[in-house]
């Protein structure tokens, strides 16, 4: 029961009314390491992680699928244990450390809640409670965490705030973390710090991480493993280095093409032409064909399936390696 | 929820300005003054007879200018001071003191002098006769009061405090609410109309309810023991009720008019005022208004009013709407191309200010209904009871709808026909040398022959102008709760129960 | 345009309209809307009677007596038409007072918030001098000032209208202020009017008039409430807080002649509250894509 | 050389808030010549976007003066100011915000026109056109409305309204910063290619490095309200000599697993605008503070021709390792190679959807 | 905090000038003579034109604003000029009614809103929210005063459970209390509606907020979750709007006090005002306006209590 992957995603399809958010989603999360996760704005990467917590808003619903903790199907859970999971097992943290904690309570509440949630009944005095949550508040380097304790989101900055969510996401030792874009709100500098420290606590408490970004520089920084996904799908997975080492997938690459670099100088950028198809207007066959240089007439017929063409290397494209297809 | 034992609640539409004697006109004010303070002499039932009050007895000189009243020894005040002659002078005096404003001086007459002659005898000494006299002492105006008090409160005589010789003593007063009065216990002179000159409710609490559902809800519920503010509709339904009880009075003289302003375009033609009086139907109206609770007013008085000349009455047109087109025809009056008669580039239209009372309301909508039928158009235009006094004494209107009380002929009629009285209460700016001359003479007559012929060319001069339309004679009306015995409507002034005496609170 | 190009495929946003009736509810709303202001658009048309016409002897006739499928009132007039005037009347005492306070609180709001160095301070604390008379109290002194009736109603419902209007219309263009699309048009070197007209109020706009379709309903009670003191409506002219505060002395004999306009007035307030609701939703961004 | 495009000096601007004044911007001093740009960087808050209003005057100044071709705008009366508005344009980072949701795309570009009375109505309905291609959108678009647009769409359409009235200069306030990675590249593409086509200069904001880097001809870093260091692009990426310049190097995660580790945070958060730092604004941050740095404020000195940097040390810092790393793999530089040839013709009208 | 309330405080000053300004000049328009309405129906002129003289009716407008705010500095209103009362004793005895029936109607009215108002959110698109819906709606579209006396008919009449002429006494007697029932019943009932939509929409707003999700996403129950996340923050928004709606809920009062026959200052300032009773007309415009600007302002208060950004520092 230990070596295998910490969670296991298969099938997994979540609606909104009319088209699939998420569609038909494999994936594993290995133990003790991050699994990085990018993809364009609507791909359906926040989709994908509220469905692993069971929270897909309204109008959504997860319509099939497996989402498997530790061998436990969390979509079969009743709600109590699911709450269980939820915060105690897996937590997240959000993209918006502006909104995500609520304006009208302490810091330091929120957190004493998050402890509470999970302890039985009865547990932990209040001043025990305070103790940990401002220890916690220490764990993720905030200065002078006992005064924290009491202020309110308003009060921090943005780092701060998400390093707020961060001590909350950890309060309960959670074996799995999920981070739905923890940086893309903050500036450079403080986005460093953040990606250090989380890099430090998995160090420290070898938990699993799922981690969102739309940023490839923060996932060559921080992931073991990365899936990409376009318009709902996982186009490609790979370890990080040979993802980035040898791209296969068409829209994987035209996605490197398109980051400026700081260690490169090029005239014009590999822009992919058109835009991310609207979910109520996805094309039948592989998604990425009406904008891929590559695009073979059964692209456009068939869905291309995840294979695999190296050590835990897969891509769902028809035509790859685009050397042939040339 | 019933009310307390022992005290009498009841409920009326609206509360006074002030409980000053010679300074309130208004009929709530009546309500409670009459309860609290005594007058000279007293009115029976039939509204013509005065019988003795605070005086056992009274002369009238020879020459009708000299009244000694004899008072009764046994009196006193509520907070027992003995009532003397003096204190009826006091009051007189005030009353006529142009310091005291009072709008009804006119009612005390031509006074020359008021002196005591002793502690228990008044002499009232006139200028000139005055045949009304003994009905307007039998009015609240006059009620005698203490000087002490008076003098003690000032301008808060009557708001924040009472002293009357009468059968309740002030208690307290919560304006637009209640007022708390009790049982005034020496209290035994009270007027020989009553079985039991003495009161037997411990207190009575005089309680506004300006929304007449309540008050019939409340009533019926028993949270109330008397009112006598009782929408017309629900009166006969009211009589069937075997929780409540009623009493009416048939010698009440509250009259609803539309009087106009006879200088004022269109109204200033004789024909168009004669017009008008053809034209409205004015039974059905008062059936579908009153419900068979007041009678059609074909006469400016009551039948039954001492002075009411029969002849006058005669001169009213009746009901002819048919005859109303001739009459407009044949005064020039040609139909317009709105179906609005026009004469001299002049529409026969006319604007009508009226204080809001759900009669007046009916009856003017209905008018207009009628005068539409014939041509004529009438504006109306509402307002709330204080505003619209203020209203009315201006020239903006042309018309206007009022009801009053009043005891005798020579009463309503000089109020409201003496070209002296311009613009108020004289409201139709009616001013005929004539009428003016015949008011004096039926003021200052002897010899009641005289006076009567007086006051009757009066009533005709007026009537054939067709100064008014009257419109009814209202019938009064008082409920009282199961619990309530001897709950008897008098109708003084539109006061329905007077001193308030032989009533009893069984349970 | 022309269905050859390659533009088919995103489907076009539908219209408002379209938005409103997708939803049952708010379908239904509209057209309830629809029917009132059609039943008293026409009322001189439908109503059987002359509405003036009197007839004391049917007074206070029950509904469904012969002929008078809603009774006769006190007048012994038709109900029916009594209702269709009434409705016209009430319509046009809302609608009046809602437009003439919605123009002038818009205004004074646009200037607020577009001028908000300067005006902003005096045009809403003078606003909150105005929102702390409650409606009512304004009433009863216009109708003291200038006599009761319809015009002192409307007027007084207009000035209670102005303040609520321009903190909407204020708050709504700070809001839309903020938005890059105002600052690009100043940067193009637009006049202030061309900017309030062209770019500030049509973005405004629905909120101002989700609001307005709201206020409306609180006009038509809060009138209702002065015909209720007596301030409204002069005879015989038909309006339903009047006609209702006239029945009421009559609730328990003739409940019909209180009752009718009654659920009259609630039948308005009540279109008006739900259409509010609809647009709300309708134009709610978030339920946009 | 005639006066550069935009001057602008000693440009001030402080917002009175609650709780005190901040000072948005502070002192600033910088000039951008005739198709050159300049590229504006720094964290967020540090005053770019308020910098940018002041030198068009959508907001005024506390202090300072904004030349445009030579003449001072700064106390232009409002016919003037108006007509002066021909000359720069300003493009923003929302695509949603800075587009009337009520006016048409051809109307939307029509506007600047109408104001500024220029053609009549079939001329400018020509312009309208002939900007939408110039843009990469069809001319039939014109009469749709913006939320039937993507963001990167959108973008261009602010960009043709911009360049309706031939500005010379554009002011990009993050023009690319919301949009995703992939539409980014084609609206830095289009910046770039237009700027080659029309001699635009541009004013360019951001706060991505990279995205800078590929930009500017010349770059400003600034921080809290000052700006820090000024140089050529080559110059201050290979040899910034402002540590704050450094810090924001070293912390850019680079889309190369092999490089990392190498991103060093800076400690602290960026200071309150409400009170900053006396002396060097950077010291509470700075891994090279030293004590006159929390006391005196660093001049502004020219480290090199064109290199300008307002710290004590700037002369002194040590040199930085090459950031020049090996680029993309071989497999990777490939196949981009393959899938940019095989792409159909560039900037071509996107069609999209 | 205290310093908020303070910069509050002072801006409320403005306003209240104003507002006496403002009703003082209304006072002022209104045609009608005090000295006519105090003389009565039949009075004579001379009578009339003495009773000017006397209440100083006949000195110029300005003379009359001056000392009329000379004495109100001194905190004096003057007195009624119907009836001579110290316009304070009349406001004294009135605003403590008014007071209760206010109290009494929100101490029900907002909590079932705000408890319907969640219901509905919570439960949305199902039956019980459209139920709460189209109760609310309708709850806000009745006339007071048929509210009122379908109340009375029923409730008082009919079935005789409580009484409803008047107020019984202090409220923490039988009667007191059994007499106020019928008017709070009344006046909380138009106001329930609004409150439970109010409470709906924000409720709806919040719990599609970012940090409700992170609630839920640390394993929270939904009923701490609605509770103190979800209406602990719709209650900001709750609170102010029920501060713009107090006007609406003055003008209620001075209906139901007509209706129920309710000693408040209402009906003492539709009496006043319809008699051009101007010391006392301006008295009750004083207290009703400043009451209104005392609610907002104490709304204001609360708003900052429940919001912690708005306790500026
Ligand atoms: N509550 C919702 N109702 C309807 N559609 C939704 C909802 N939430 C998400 N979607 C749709 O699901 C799709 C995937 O959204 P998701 O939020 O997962 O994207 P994402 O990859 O996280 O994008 P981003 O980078 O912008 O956060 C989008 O097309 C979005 O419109
Ligand atoms: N209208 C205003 N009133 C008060 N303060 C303001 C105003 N506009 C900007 N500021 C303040 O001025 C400072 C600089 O703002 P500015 O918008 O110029 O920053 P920026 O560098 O553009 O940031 P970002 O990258 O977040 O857009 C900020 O602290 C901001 O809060
Ligand atoms: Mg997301
Ligand atoms: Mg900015
Ligand atoms: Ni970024």
């Amino acid at each position: 029961m230990t070596a295998g992957p910490i969670l296991r995603i298969e099938g997994l399809r979540t609606r909104f009314g009319g088209f699939a958010a998420v569609d038909g989603v494999d994936l594993d999360v290995p133990r003790g390491r991050t699994l990085g996760i990018v993809g364009e704005s609507g791909c359906g990467k926040s989709v994908l992680s509220l469905s692993v917590m069971g929270l897909v808003p309204r109008p959504g619903r997860i319509a099939e699928g497996r989402v498997l903790l530790e061998g436990r199907d969390l979509l079969t859970l009743p709600p109590a244990a699911m709450r269980r999971v939820r915060g105690g097992e897996v937590a997240m943290i959000f993209q918006e450390p502006m909104t995500s904690l609520n304006p009208v309570h302490t810091v330091g509440a929120q957190i004493v809640e998050a402890m509470r949630a999970h302890e039985p009944k009865g547990q932990g005095s209040a001043r025990d409670l305070r103790e940990r949550a401002i220890a916690a508040l220490r764990r993720v380097r905030i200065p002078s965490p006992e005064r924290r304790f009491e202020e309110y989101p308003h009060q921090l900055s943005g780092g701060m705030r998400q390093r707020v969510m961060i001590a909350m996401a950890l309060a309960c030792a959670p074996r799995l973390l999920i981070a739905d874009e923890p940086t893309t709100a903050l500036d450079v500098t403080v986005q460093a710090q953040i990606l250090d420290l989380l890099r430090e606590l998995q160090a420290e408490t070898g938990m699993s991480i799922i981690l969102i970004t739309h940023d490839l520089g923060v996932v060559a920084e921080m992931a073991d493993e990365v899936a990409v996904m376009y318009a709902g799908r996982v186009v490609e997975r790979a370890p990080a280095a040979a993802l980035f080492e040898d791209p296969q997938h068409p829209y994987t690459i035209g996605l490197l093409g398109s980051v400026p670099r700081l260690d490169e100088e090029r005239t014009r950028l590999l822009a992919i032409e058109g835009s991310v198809p609207p979910p109520f207007a996805l094309p039948p066959g592989c998604r990425f064909a009406p904008r891929c240089p590559f695009v073979a007439e059964a692209c456009r017929a068939e869905v291309p399936a995840l294979r695999g063409i190296g050590p835990a290397h897969g891509v769902a494209c028809l035509r790859a390696p685009v050397e042939l297809a040339a | 929820q019933p009310a307390p034992r022992n005290t009498l609640v009841v409920l009326r539409e609206i509360d006074a300005d002030n409980y000053d004697p010679p300074r309130s006109t208004a009929r709530s004010a009546g309500e409670s003054i009459y309860m609290m303070s005594d007058t000279l002499v007293s009115l029976d039932w039939d509204m013509k007879t005065v019988k003795p009050g605070l005086a056992e007895r009274w002369e009238v000189s020879p020459d009708g200018r000299t009244y000694t009243f004899h008072l009764r020894r046994d009196v006193t005040f509520c907070d027992g001071k003995p009532f003397t002659a003096r204190d009826v002078v006091y009051t007189m005096n005030r009353w006529l003191d142009p310091a005291t404003r009072s709008p009804v001086r006119w009612r005390a007459g031509p006074v020359k002098e008021i002196r005591a002659r002793d502690d228990h005898t008044v002499e009232y000494e006139l200028n000139e006769p005055y045949g009304e006299l003994l009905y307007q002492l039998s009015l609240f105006f006059a009620s005698i009061v203490d000087q002490a008090t008076v003098e003690r409160l000032g301008p808060n005589f009557g708001v924040q405090g009472f002293n009357g010789t009468g059968p309740y003593c002030w208690v307290s007063w919560t304006p637009r609410q209640e007022l708390v009065l009790q049982k005034h216990p020496n209290y035994r002179w009270g007027p020989p109309i009553y079985a039991n000159p003495a009161p037997q409710v411990d207190r009575v609490i005089w309680r506004v309810v300006p929304e007449s559902q309540t008050r019939l809800a409340a009533l019926q519920t028993g949270q109330a023991d008397a009112t006598q503010y009782i929408p017309p509709i629900a009166i006969s339904q009211l009589r069937q009720m075997p929780n409540v009880r009623m009493s009416t009075q048939e010698n009440y003289f509250w009259d609803y008019f539309v009087g106009f302003k006879v200088d004022k375009p269109v109204m200033n033609d004789p024909a168009v005022r004669r017009a008008i009086n053809q034209a409205v139907n004015r039974a059905a109206i008062v059936q579908a208004v009153w419900f068979g609770s007041a009678k059609p007013a074909d006469a400016y008085l009551n039948p039954n009013t001492a002075g009411y000349d029969a002849e006058a009455a005669k001169l009213v047109p009746g009901y002819d709407p048919e005859a109303a087109k001739r009459t407009l025809d044949e005064a020039g009056w040609r139909m317009g191309p709105d179906n609005v008669r026009v004469k001299d580039g002049q529409r026969a239209s006319f604007l009508t200010y009226v204080i809001n009372t759900q009669q007046s309301r009916q009856v003017l909508e209905a008018m207009q209904a009628d005068l539409r039928r014939v041509g004529i158009e009438m504006k109306i235009q509402m307002w709330d009871a204080t505003v619209g006094w203020g209203r009315l004494a201006t020239q903006e209107f042309d018309a206007f709808m009022m009801s009053y009380p009043y005891v005798t002929a020579t009463d309503g009629f000089s109020l409201y026909f003496d070209s002296r009285n311009r613009p108020t209460p004289n409201r139709m700016n009616w001013s005929d040398p004539a009428t003016d001359r015949a008011l004096e003479q039926a003021k200052v007559a002897l010899d009641p022959a005289a006076r009567m012929a007086a006051i009757a060319e009066a009533q005709r001069l007026v009537a054939a102008a067709n100064v008014w339309f009257p419109v009814a004679r209202e019938q009064l009306w008082v409920a009282s709760s199961m619990r309530a015995e001897g709950v008897r409507a008098h109708g003084i002034y539109g006061v329905a129960l007077y001193k308030g005496l032989d009533i009893r609170l069984t349970r | 345009m022309s269905a050859t190009t390659a533009e088919a495929e995103a489907p076009r946003r539908p219209g408002l309209l379209a938005r409103l009736l997708r939803d049952p509810a708010a379908a239904g709303a509209l057209i309830f809307t629809l029917l009132l202001l059609a039943a008293a658009a026409l009322a001189p048309w439908l109503a059987p009677t002359d509405p003036l016409d009197n007839n004391l002897a049917l007074s206070m006739q029950p509904p469904g007596s012969p002929g008078l499928p809603l009774g006769a009132d006190a007048q012994g007039r038709d109900m029916v038409t009594r209702m269709l005037f009434g409705l016209r009347a009430s319509l046009l005492m809302g609608f009046s007072a809602t437009l003439a306070g919605g123009v002038v609180g818009v205004l004074l709001g646009f200037l607020a918030a577009f001028y908000q160095r300067w005006l902003d301070g005096p045009i809403m604390r003078l606003m909150d001098m105005m929102l702390s008379f409650p409606a009512i109290l304004v009433g009863l002194a216009i109708a003291a000032i200038f006599g009761p009736g319809l015009s002192s109603v409307v007027l007084a419902l207009a000035i209670a209208t102005v303040p609520l209007m321009a903190r909407i219309a204020r708050g709504s263009a700070l809001v839309t202020m903020r938005l890059d699309y105002i600052e690009a048009a100043r940067a193009i070197g637009m006049t202030d009017a061309r900017l309030i007209w062209r770019h500030l109020a049509p973005n405004c706009l629905s909120a101002i008039f989700v609001f307005t379709t709201l206020r409306f309903g609180q006009v038509i009670l809060l009138g209702s409430a002065l015909s209720f003191l007596g301030l409204g409506a002069q005879p015989p002219t038909a309006e339903l807080g009047a006609m209702a505060s006239e029945g009421r002395n009559f609730l328990f004999f003739a409940p019909h002649i209180a009752v009718i306009p009654c659920i009259g007035i609630f039948a308005i307030v009540l279109a008006f509250n739900l259409l509010g609701d609809a647009l709300r939703d309708a134009l709610d961004p978030r339920l946009r894509f | 050389m005639s006066a550069p495009l935009l001057e602008v000096e000693g440009l001030a601007r402080h917002w009175a808030v609650k709780g005190g004044t901040v000072r948005a911007v502070d002192g600033v001093s910088f000039a951008l010549g005739r198709g050159e740009t300049l590229a504006l960087v720094g964290e967020s808050g540090c005053g770019k976007s308020t910098t940018a209003r002041l030198a068009l005057r959508l907001i005024e100044p506390t202090a300072g003066r904004v030349r445009i071709d030579g003449t001072d705008i700064t106390g232009l009366s409002g016919g003037a100011m108006r007509r002066m508005r021909r000359q720069a344009q300003i493009i923003f980072q929302d695509p949603y915000a800075s587009l009337n949701p009520r006016l048409t795309v051809g109307e939307a570009i029509a506007e600047p026109l109408i104001v500024h009375g220029i053609g009549d109505a079939a001329s400018r309905a020509a312009r309208v056109r002939e900007l939408l291609g110039l843009v990469g959108l069809a001319a039939w678009q014109a009469g749709r409305f913006p939320h039937e647009f993507s963001g990167g769409q959108r973008q261009r359409i602010g960009i043709a309204r911009a360049l309706a009235v031939q500005p010379a200069l554009i002011i990009c306030d993050e023009p690319v910063s919301a949009l995703d990675v992939s539409i980014q590249a084609q609206v830095v593409n289009l910046l770039k290619d237009l700027q080659a086509r029309l001699g635009l200069a541009y004013l360019f904001i951001a706060h991505d490095l990279a995205v800078v880097k590929h930009m500017a001809d010349r770059v400003a870093v600034m921080y809290l309200g000052r700006i820090m260091e000024v140089a050529d692009k080559r110059s201050l990426f290979a040899n910034p000599r402002h540590p704050y310049t450094r810090a924001l190097l070293s912390a850019i995660p680079q889309p190369d697993p092999r490089r990392r580790g190498m991103v060093k945070p800076l400690g602290g958060d960026v200071p309150s605008p409400l009170n900053p730092p006396p002396g060097c604004r950077f010291h509470t941050r700075c891994p090279h503070a030293e004590a006159i740095c929390r006391e005196v404020e660093p001049p502004d000195v020219e480290v090199a021709p064109g290199h300008r940097s307002a710290c004590h040390f700037a002369a002194a810092l040590p040199p930085v390792e090459a950031l020049a790393g090996e680029g993309l793999s071989p497999i990777a530089a490939r196949r981009l190679a393959l899938f940019a040839e095989r792409k159909p013709t560039q900037s071509a009208p996107s069609t999209l959807t | 905090m205290a310093r908020h309330a303070l910069r509050r405080i002072l801006l409320v000053i403005p306003v209240l000038l104003g507002v006496l300004l403002i009703g003082f000049l209304l006072m002022q328009v209104v045609p009608t003579d005090a000295a006519t309405v105090r003389a009565g129906p039949t009075a004579t002129p001379e009578v009339v034109e003495a009773i000017r003289r006397d209440l100083g009716l006949d000195r110029p407008l300005y003379v009359q604003f001056g000392l009329y705010l000379w004495r109100l500095a001194q905190g004096d209103l003057g007195v009624s000029i119907i009836n001579n009362v110290p316009v304070s004793q009349e406001l004294g005895a009135t605003i403590g009614p008014t007071l209760e029936l206010m109290v009494a109607s929100l101490v029900w009215a907002i909590p079932l809103g705000i408890l319907m108002g969640t219901a509905a959110a919570y439960w949305r698109g199902g039956a019980i929210d459209k139920a709460i819906l189209a109760v609310s709606v309708a709850g806000g579209s009745v006339p007071v005063f048929f509210l009122g006396l379908l109340l009375i008919w029923f409730v008082g009449f009919q079935w005789q459970l409580l009484p409803f002429t008047g107020r019984g006494g202090p409220l923490w007697t039988m009667e007191g209390l059994q007499a106020i029932v019928l008017p709070a019943l009344t006046l909380g009932g138009v106001f329930i509606g609004p409150v439970a939509r109010m409470t709906r929409t924000a409720v709806l707003d919040v719990l599609s907020a970012d940090h409700v999700r992170t609630a839920r996403a640390k394993g929270l129950t939904e009923r701490r979750v609605v509770t103190m996340h979800a209406l602990r923050n719709a209650l900001i928004p709750v609170v102010t709007l029920v501060g713009l709606q107090i006007g609406f809920l003055l003008g209620g009062a001075v209906v139901t006090e007509t209706v129920f026959s309710w000693p408040g200052v209402g009906r003492l300032a539709v009496g006043a005002i319809l008699s051009s009773d101007l010391p006392m007309a301006q008295g009750t415009i004083i207290v009703l306006s400043s009451g209104f600007i005392l609610i907002n302002l104490a709304v204001d208060m609360l708003y900052a209590a429940l919001d912690p950004r708005m306790r500026a520092a």
